[in-house]
């Protein structure tokens, strides 16, 4: 939340950036990397959501504290939920 | 302590005692604290009620009185959490050598079959003093096989195996219940466990029409489903050997290595594409809906008895050697 | 919408609220309220993504086959008309913040055509999900997978389960973007009829958020329904 | 009398306006609040006749009274209107409305239409869901476990999902509004460090409801499609694991317990200052617990799995982390406790709920050790014991610490006493009643009596009996309160702006408030609980 205006060009370099990201992460699932290509494919989604975030979405030029911390909890209340879960059926075959 | 007293449920296993012992600890624990607290406030509420010309004293607080109420009640939790945490890692490990008697649950009742070969409905028998294994599926929903004077409950799911043990030490007859809600007549899936003498056992076993041990029954059910065509004792088959694998790791296709117990084989039957044994191919047909839980049950009796295991009773009751048996019908 | 009191709007503007002291509380309040609404959305979507990531740690090679059988290229499509529709957003409240009412209208429209599109699109992938029978329940049918990947192992009853969460994600996601076109037909009249200026533009800002956030969500989808696995197979 | 009065009322909420219009409509906080209380009773009253058919059913082992059938509908339905429609919303939807902006100097919520929306969500799903109650009801637990609810079970589920879904959304949409005021809204002065506990302990249930209830929502949503769309999530038929459901399920639901506790605790907090007169002893500390037990809640979600199958390592890490959350609750206790010390005591019957639910929340919380504990949870998890303590919780803790708020500010609310006498009786009645109904529920808990039987092994019935006659008390305490409270909103005695000479910027505006809460908007200049400079009132009962 600002009143900062951005030039109408750092939004279309934003754009370009995240069809080329797009374009990146569809053309490497094709190539066998192994494990990699999990990792690979998630960074870049995080990238692009990031982007999203930060400069679309105003994040980055926000004085509110209070949005990012908003956005933090967020991410770690679903981060318990996946790693608290998986340590079940992680350990399962343990036992 | 507490063997008559009408409130208490009877004690009829080895891990019971544990079990009072630890909530007895507690109930005292707890009394203690309630007299503590109740107590304060009681003295509180008489000695400052409040007076015409008296004035409450106001104090702010005190922060080594704060972590001195936070930290002993916690190293007290900690306590709690280890005792219990052993009592638990106790019941959830069942001892080598136990006999194992199967169980699936269905809306509304228990089918027990025994490694001996006896089945029952809503009731097991057991002798004293052997440990017994429970290796529990259901057919339908959840339920939940419980024995209050065992104090020993496990929920029983449908698509996988789940286990508990006990050994009983009191004969006599006790409640089995369905403690996990499972439909309209939840509350009338209940049973009764017969704990006898090992002698009062052993004629009872004989006592009943037995058509040979389960895994001798799931032999049968082995070769009928022609099974030996490629699970062969040789190394020619197209299928891995089974002799001897239970228990033991066993490398996958994909790198995995998972050990092979009940649910192992169990989802091998069933689907068996989900794990392949290294080397081989995927060409086992799937059992889903072909084989009823029962008949599960006995064909992973018969795959495990393949196993010269520790498990003594297994061991003893196991029709044929492995390796004699025929093959290629 | 429903009456505020009369007094209020005699005393300030007609889009400040009687109960906040300034504009800038106002705003404050909305924009907090909007961040707010979304954390709840991630975790109204993480009940999902939790279900997913079991899934397909315990059955890898139905998510792998489901994956394959998705069209990788009208997914990769809708992504960049999402993104496409995303930069128009922001765009859009660019125009806003500057007071341009007609530009602001025309990417506001846009946006909406965007979103129909990625409908539209969403549509036809269904309808192909539909004809091959990849609808979880009683018609469901993989016969098709088995034969086109011989080197995956699949179990049938297990590529449901991929199945029935490929549905429900892309479903529910289709229904924030259908919520959300809703909203920017609201928000189009009003832009047209001149409600939003540089000082007041806060339902345009918060549309804007709902948008990227639904946009946010459909980068995972992407990855994680399409691109499992997609390399040659030996 | 009451005619006297009106004409030398001063203007406020709730003679600015009259018709029914004007209730339907409004967007103010207070009158949304009394809108809940309405709605709320109502719910509690059906929640309480089912338990009633559930005790009267229990009286002897035969089932007899009612069908297998129809006993299973009642304690299902018996828990989701309770949980979802009752207990859920009261302190938060009700007080919580009605006293956060009043507490923090503001003119109302943040976004009052949403908040006037959120109850006509709840309207919405309570209507949907008393539809489901008359066209044959739900028999799944309250709990809905799958595969029984996706597969088995041929009552109305999808009905009852969806209604529980949207007033999740009632409930998401409160805390929201909530969260917002807290931070946007407070009065100049008005510091973090100067916010009454109520307000700290309900900005923490709000972030329990903001990112908890949409993990149930989906749940709920998932289940429903699976039963309309088949679906297959949940299908342990097609490889789906069963307790993914209870996974995701509890990940809100044992929170959930903290959005109903939480808000009992606040209204304790209050309670406890003003009638020993003196500030909460260790403020900070109780101010952090609040949000201690929100975060911690989260962690802790497995603990109702021990049985369930779930991994011996998991059980191990939730036993510890279930441990941790019972610190804060601790804290809470000892503070209370010692803010009495030196105080000066009257026992009005807002400080007799609050005794009551001191007692009652301590037996509550440590038979909560027990269940933590892994070795006693085997034993006695779905019997009933776990019944008996969540009841000493919910019942014993949420519900006195409801009706203590409610007669503490209703003088604010109503702008009327209610009669001390029949206060304190009715106080007394259901702290007997209550203990007479639940205590016995664990020793047959740890006898082994399994919870939502219909019929049971007759060893057990004395117990049963002792409980069922509680249950008649404790119906008899609830009614009261309900009859006085609506007596006295037209032969009351008129209360004063303060009658309690209570701290808190709420007792600074007229009773009842007017519609923008003060004449003129309040600075704070003071710490809170400042009762060195408020004199004590002179009609509380004083010893002479």
């Amino acid at each position: 939340m600002s009143e900062h205006i951005m030039s109408s060009k750092f939004y279309y370099t934003i754009w370009i950036a995240l069809l080329c990201l797009t374009v990146i992460t569809a053309a490497v699932s094709f190539v066998d990397l192994g494990p990699l290509n999990t990792v690979v494919a998630l960074v870049i989604a995080t990238i692009k959501a990031l982007l999203v975030v930060l400069f679309f979405m105003h994040v980055k030029y926000t004085s509110e504290k209070l949005t990012k911390i908003v956005i933090v909890s967020a991410i770690f209340w679903l981060f318990l939920l996946l790693a608290l879960s998986m340590a079940d059926y992680a350990t399962r075959l343990l036992s | 302590m507490f063997d008559n007293f009408p409130l208490w449920p009877v004690r009829a296993s080895a891990g019971a005692g544990n079990v009072d012992a630890l909530y007895i600890f507690l109930v005292a624990l707890s009394a203690l604290m309630c007299v503590a607290i109740f107590t304060m406030i009681l003295v509180f509420a008489t000695m400052y009620r409040r007076r015409r010309g008296v004035e409450a004293e106001q104090i702010e607080g005190s922060s080594a009185l704060e972590i001195t109420w936070s930290i002993i009640p916690l190293g007290i939790f900690m306590v709690i959490f280890l005792w219990g945490a052993v009592i638990y890692f106790h019941e959830r490990t069942p001892p080598q050598g136990a006999s194992e008697v199967y169980v699936v649950g269905k809306q509304w009742m228990w089918k027990l079959q025994h490694e001996e070969g006896p089945r029952e409905i809503n009731e097991l028998h057991v002798p004293v003093g052997r440990d017994v294994k429970l290796i529990m599926t259901s057919q339908d929903v959840i339920h939940s096989f419980y024995i209050p004077a065992f104090r020993i409950k496990q929920d029983v799911l449908p698509g996988r195996y789940s286990t508990a043990w006990f050994r009983a030490t009191r004969p006599g007859v006790y409640h089995l219940f369905c403690s996990q809600y499972c439909g309209t007549m939840h509350s009338g899936m209940i049973g009764q466990v017969v704990v006898m003498e090992p002698a009062q056992y052993q004629a009872w076993l004989s006592g009943g029409g037995t058509t040979g041990s389960l895994a001798a029954s799931g032999e049968s059910l082995f070769q009928q489903l022609g099974c030996p065509t490629c699970h062969r004792s040789d190394t020619q088959g197209r299928g891995p050997i089974l002799a001897g694998i239970f228990g033991k790791p066993v490398q996958l296709e994909d790198g995995r290595t998972v050990i092979a117990d009940e649910n192992y084989i169990r989802e091998s039957i069933l689907s068996p594409s989900a794990k392949i044994v290294s080397g081989f191919k995927p060409i086992m047909p799937v059992f889903q809906g072909l084989v009823g839980e029962e008949q599960l049950n006995a064909l992973v009796a018969y795959i495990k008895s393949l196993s010269p295991a520790p498990s003594g009773a297994a061991g003893s009751t196991s029709p044929t050697p492995a390796g004699t048996r025929s093959q290629n019908p | 919408m429903l009456s505020d009191s009369p007094i209020a709007v005699e005393q300030h503007g007609p889009e400040l609220l009687h109960h906040f002291v300034d504009a800038e509380q106002q705003r404050d309040a909305a924009s907090l309220g909007m961040w707010l609404f979304l954390a709840t959305e991630v975790m109204f979507f993480g009940g999902m993504f939790c279900a997913y990531l079991i899934y397909r740690y315990w059955y890898y090679n139905e998510f792998a086959a489901g994956s394959r059988s998705l069209d990788i290229y009208l997914g990769t499509i809708n992504t960049a008309v999402l993104i496409c529709s995303s930069l128009t957003v922001a765009l859009g409240v660019r125009a806003a913040q500057m007071g341009k009412r007609k530009l602001l209208v025309i990417l506001l429209l846009l946006t909406i055509v965007f979103g129909f599109a990625f409908l539209g699109i969403k549509g036809v992938e269904w309808y192909d999900k539909y004809k091959e029978h990849h609808i979880p329940g009683n018609s469901f049918n993989v016969d098709d997978l088995v034969k086109d990947y011989p080197q995956i192992h699949i179990d049938p009853r297990h590529e449901q389960i991929y199945f029935s969460l490929y549905f429900a994600m892309t479903g529910l996601h289709a229904l924030h973007m259908i919520i959300g076109v809703g909203i920017f037909i609201f928000l189009t009249y009003y832009a047209w009829k001149g409600r939003y200026t540089p000082k007041y533009y806060t339902p345009v800002e918060m549309g804007g958020l709902y948008w990227h956030f639904v946009d946010i969500v459909w980068i995972y989808l992407f990855p994680l329904l399409y691109l499992i696995d997609r390399k040659p197979l030996r | 009398m009451a005619t006297a009065a009106i004409t030398t009322e001063r203007e406020n909420y709730l003679n600015k306006e009259y018709g029914i219009r004007s209730w339907l409509l409004t967007t103010d906080h207070k009158r949304i609040a009394l809108l809940y209380l309405a709605s709320i009773t109502f719910f509690f009253f059906i929640g309480g006749f089912f338990a009633l058919l559930i005790r009267l059913e229990l009286l002897t082992p035969a089932g007899d009274l009612v069908q297998a059938d129809t006993y299973n509908k009642l304690f299902s339905m018996h828990g989701q209107v309770m949980i979802f429609f009752f207990l859920i919303p009261s302190i938060p939807a009700v007080l919580g409305n009605f006293l956060v902006p009043l507490m923090i100097g503001a003119k109302d919520l943040a976004f009052p239409r949403i908040n006037l929306l959120s109850w006509y969500l709840y309207i919405i799903a309570g209507t949907i869901y008393l539809h489901c109650i008359v066209t044959g009801g739900v028999d799944t637990g309250w709990t809905f476990y799958t595969p029984f609810s996706t597969a088995f079970s041929n009552t109305r589920v999808i009905e009852a999902g969806i209604s529980i879904f949207i007033a999740g959304f009632s409930s998401i949409l409160t805390g929201l509004n909530f969260v917002v005021t807290i931070h946007r809204m407070r009065a100049p002065g008005m510091t973090w460090s100067r916010l009454p506990l109520f307000i700290w302990a309900m900005y923490a249930t709000s972030i329990i409801q903001l990112l908890g209830t949409p993990v149930l929502a989906i749940t709920l949503l998932l289940v429903v499609f699976e039963r309309a769309f088949n679906l297959g999530i949940f299908d342990p038929t097609r490889g789906g694991d069963p307790l993914l459901f209870q996974h995701l399920f509890w990940f809100y639901s044992h929170p959930a317990v903290y959005i109903m506790i939480l808000p009992a605790m606040a209204v304790e907090s209050e309670v406890v200052a003003c009638f020993t007169r003196k500030r909460i002893f260790g403020y900070n500390f109780v101010a952090m617990s609040s949000i201690a037990i929100a975060v911690f809640g989260f962690l802790v979600w497995a603990h109702h799995m021990f049985v369930a199958g779930i991994s011996l390592y998991s059980a191990l890490v939730f036993s510890i982390l279930s441990y941790l959350v019972a610190v804060p609750s601790a804290i809470k206790v000892f503070n209370w406790t010692a803010t009495m010390y030196k105080g000066s005591i009257s026992f009005t019957t807002p400080m007799l709920y609050a005794f009551g639910f001191i007692g009652l929340f301590t037996m509550g919380g440590l038979t909560g050790l027990f269940l933590a504990c892994l070795g006693i949870d085997v034993h006695v998890h779905d019997t009933y014991f776990v019944i008996a303590h969540f009841h000493y919780i919910m019942v014993g803790g949420a519900v006195m610490g409801y009706l203590g708020g409610l007669h503490f500010w209703w003088p604010k609310i109503s702008g009327r006493m209610y009669p001390e006498a029949w206060g304190r009786l009715a106080a007394l009645l259901v702290f007997v009643g209550f203990n007479l109904t639940f205590f016995p529920q664990f020793i047959l808990g740890y006898m082994g009596m399994p919870r939502r039987y219909w019929q049971y092994p007759p060893e057990f019935q004395v117990l049963n009996v002792l409980s069922t006659a509680g249950s008649t008390i404790l119906a008899i305490g609830y009614v009261l309160p309900m009859v006085y409270f609506l007596w006295s909103m037209r032969y009351g005695k008129i209360a004063s702006d303060n009658p309690w000479g209570a701290a808190g910027l709420e007792w600074k505006t007229s009773s009842p408030p007017p519609t923008f809460n003060f004449e003129e908007e309040p600075e704070v200049t003071w710490e809170a609980y400042n009762y060195e400079q408020i004199p004590a009132p002179a009609e509380v009962n004083v010893e002479r």
